[in-house]
Order: C-alpha cells, then structure tokens, then sequence
C-alpha cells in the first residue's frame, strides 16, 4: 500500500515525531511504499540540520535524516512554515539575506502542492503530532 | 547575494526580492506598478490596471493573495462574464495570470508555491 | 469502510477522547497512543464503547514508557506493526489534536 | 478526484491552527478536489463575524471565510451542537454554512478518502 505521513511537531517537545519516525521504519520494514513525508508547522524542526542533541538522548534529527537517505524517501517541508521557523536551504538563504542555512539536504522545502499531491498519490495519509 | 532593485523616473530606489515582488509592500503605487510592469514587457492599460486594482481588492478583502480560479471567478464577479476567462487575464498579462497581477499589484508573495 | 480514530491526548488534561467519542461510528476503530494511552486504564473507555461495535487499541510501547496496563481486556495492544496494520485495515484515519 | 474532509476544531489567533488548516483547504481547493469543511468544537469561534485581531498584530483568519466560495469550496458545515454548547447562535457567524450534527459528520467521515483535523 502506498502511504504518506504529515507531522506537525517538533522533535524533543511532544512525541508525536518520534511516534512518526517508528510508524514510518514498521510500514517500511512490512513493504508498504512511503510516497512523501510532508513536515508542516512545527514539524519542520525535524529537518534542522543545525540542532545538537546530548549524547545519551537518541537524535531524532539525525534519524529522520538517515531514514530519509536509506531509503531515498522523499521528505518535504513546507516552505511557508519552515521560513517563519528559520528552516531555511542556500537558496531562501541568499534570498532574504540569513547568515545560514539549516535545513538538512536530505529534505526539499516545497508548497503545500506537494502535501496534496501527496494525498492524490497515497491509498492512505497518516497525521502526526495534531 | 543582494536584491534586485528597481529605479523609478523620479530616482526612487524599489527594492524587489529574487522573484521580484516588494521587499516592502508599503512602496507600491501607480508608478511602481508601471516600472515593474515595463520590466516585464507589459505596457499598461486601462484594461490592466481595472485588473490590478481588483487583485489589490481581492486582497483587501479577504487577505489572501489569489490563485488562478478564484481571481477569474472574482473578475467575472466584477467586470462581466466574459471577462472572467483565464484567457482574458493571460492575453493581458501572460502565462500565469494570478501569480503577474499580484506582484504587479504589490500582493505580499504567495507563502505556497503551487 | 471504517475510520481509525487516533487519540493522543490524556483524558485528564484534554477532551480530545471525549471529541472523538462523540464522532465514532460502528465499524470504526479507536487507536490510543502517546499520552493517549492514559485512557486505556479507565474502565470508563469500555464502558463508552460497549455495543458499539468499536474495537479499542493502545500502543504497547506507549504503554510499557508509562508503567501503565490496559484495565480491560477490550482494549488491546499493538505494537508499530500492528499500528501499520490498522492503517491499511480501515479506510481512513483520523488524528484527534 | 479525492474527498477530503477538514474538521476545523481550534479557536482562532491562540494557536496557528486555524490557519494552518485554512491554508490546507486552499491548497487542496486549488487542484480541485472535493472538499468538506466541518467547524465544530472551538472551531466554530472561526466563523464568528466581528473578529478584529488587529491590537494582537495577527492577520484576521475570518477575512478568508467568504472566498472559500470564490476558491469552490462550497461544503462548508457547522457543527450546531458546538454552537449551542459555547451559547452561540447561527445570526452570529460570517458566512452562510449547512448545519449539521455528529451523525452527519460520521457519514461524511466515512465517505472520505482522507481526513485532516487541527
């Protein structure tokens, strides 16, 4: 079956990422295919590429990040929250004039277009983190 | 990378962002609408500017900087049926209609890119 | 056709169970997790669901974090896999804030 | 061609869920989808006319209530029962909607293909 996961909340402050990540390695690991994993509001502090964990905590940043590459899922933040969070790729950067860029590679930061799209391409969608 | 700008006849220093709306949308008026229009070809018209004026009100309105179905709906509200075609608004301002008249209109930049 | 009603909430801190209650329909099924599963040690819950035709579930690893068991065997467990599951088992979900 | 249904459930202006959900139904209008937006719970503040946000520098989320039409979407219900509850009546609100009830949106959550809720 094909599905796509939302997440709203941000890592290390409600469960609702890491609840998220869990769901999403178990659909994997059954050999469901994950069509997008769409970041909105708060979520998308799970692509912070600058956040630090302590060392005796699971980094849920950089488990999002290796997922995402092991298994070229394809991991989207939205653009209008990810700005307003200072989540931000070279490209929005330059554009409005922010020392950094933090979101990790591994994610593309699109529209809500691609949340819908999404939702025409997915036999189910699974909200996280409401 | 710092931003384009655009320089009025009167020597007013607009500054645009990449995409090329207002970093400040309190610079627009009437002379802006016109340089940023010539900047992309478009010399305006009455017809434009009865268009620009109704973006400007849509978003007045409701708050929202219109996608493409809504603004023509909008536009045969206000100026007739025949007018509220996408092929009227595209011979006037081109290829995507919505996304021209508001920038052009000083509109805030759409926070969703569709 | 069948809606997963998913609750995260404490039923002490939020109506979101209550809400969700109040929307349940026959054939649909409630999945209690994170702070959710709190509710899974009311024998009250059993109580709203009984005749229903509602099957409860909480998450077992939600569970196990807060030392807390199910009060009823009505309700049952399911670990990430079984979470997977009832996605693909019910036509849609619904994720109660 | 999807249903999707929106339960807009969060007052207005204390969190950004209201718009947030908005924001969904517009992006999901504009490819044209079949679309029920239900406010019930403290959703139902959303549609209350006379919102004025403006001392809280907020953007009014109410302002966008009447081009749902303009944007197509025309199923809009209100839960009345979370109206009664929060001692509103139905003269109160900006927009024209369908009144429903619990058993109503039941239906309409089992008629859609997805289901979003903030």
């Amino acid at each position: 079956m094909i599905i796509s996961l939302v997440i709203h909340g941000a890592p290390g402050t409600t469960q609702g990422a890491q609840t998220a990540l869990t769901f999403c390695r178990a659909a994997l690991a059954a050999g469901h295919r994950i069509y997008r994993v769409f970041f909105y509001e708060d979520g998308v502090h799970n692509a912070n590429a600058l956040s630090v964990w302590p060392q005796d905590e699971q980094d849920l940043n950089a488990a999002w990040a290796s997922l995402v590459r092991e298994h070229e899922l394809d991991a989207v933040v939205c653009v209008a929250s990810a700005l307003k969070r200072g989540v931000l790729n070279a490209d929005e950067a330059s554009r409005y004039e922010k020392p950094a860029a933090s979101v990790e590679p591994a994610f593309d930061i699109s529209g809500l277009g691609q949340w819908v799209d999404a939702c025409l391409n997915s036999d189910r969608v699974v909200s996280f983190g409401v | 990378m710092g931003n384009a700008a655009l320089v009025l006849p009167d020597g007013r220093r607009i500054t645009l962002d990449q995409d090329g709306y207002l970093t400040r949308l309190n610079d627009w008026d009437g002379e802006v609408a016109e340089a940023l229009a010539s900047h992309d070809g478009i010399s305006l018209t009455p017809e434009h500017w009865v268009v620009i004026n109704l973006v400007r009100q849509f978003y007045q309105d409701f708050g929202l900087s219109p996608a493409t179905r809504p603004l023509v709906k909008y536009v045969g509200r206000h100026l007739g049926e025949d007018k509220g075609k996408s092929l009227y608004l595209m011979t006037l301002f081109g290829g995507k209609p919505a996304l021209t008249i508001s920038r052009l209109g000083g509109l805030p930049r759409p926070a969703n890119c569709f | 056709m069948s809606t997963l009603h998913i609750v995260n909430k404490s039923p002490f801190r939020s109506d979101a169970l209550q809400r969700c209650l109040a929307l349940v329909a026959p054939g649909d099924s409630i999945l209690l997790i994170e702070d959710g599963v709190l509710a899974a040690s009311l024998s009250t819950l059993a109580d709203s669901v009984s005749g229903r035709s509602v099957t409860c579930y909480a998450l077992i690893d939600d569970l196990a974090a807060r030392g807390v068991s199910a009060a009823d065997t009505c309700i049952r467990s399911v670990d990430a896999t079984g979470f997977v599951n009832l996605i693909v088992e019910h036509r849609n979900s619904l994720s109660h804030g | 061609m999807k249903t999707l249904t929106f339960l807009a459930r969060s007052a207005p202006y204390g969190s950004s869920k209201a718009k947030a959900l908005l924001d969904m139904v517009l992006s999901a209008a504009v490819f044209e989808q079949k679309i029920q937006y239900i406010f019930l719970d403290d959703g139902v503040y959303q549609l209350l006319a006379g919102q004025d946000p403006s001392s809280l520098a907020a953007k009014n989320v109410s302002a966008a209530l009447p081009a749902l039409e303009l944007y197509g979407v025309d199923q809009v219900f209100l839960d009345l029962a979370s109206l009664q509850a929060r001692g509103l009546s139905t003269d109160q609100l900006l927009i024209p909607v369908t009144t429903c009830n619990a058993a109503d949106i039941s239906k309409m959550l089992a008629a859609s293909d997805m289901v979003f809720s903030l």
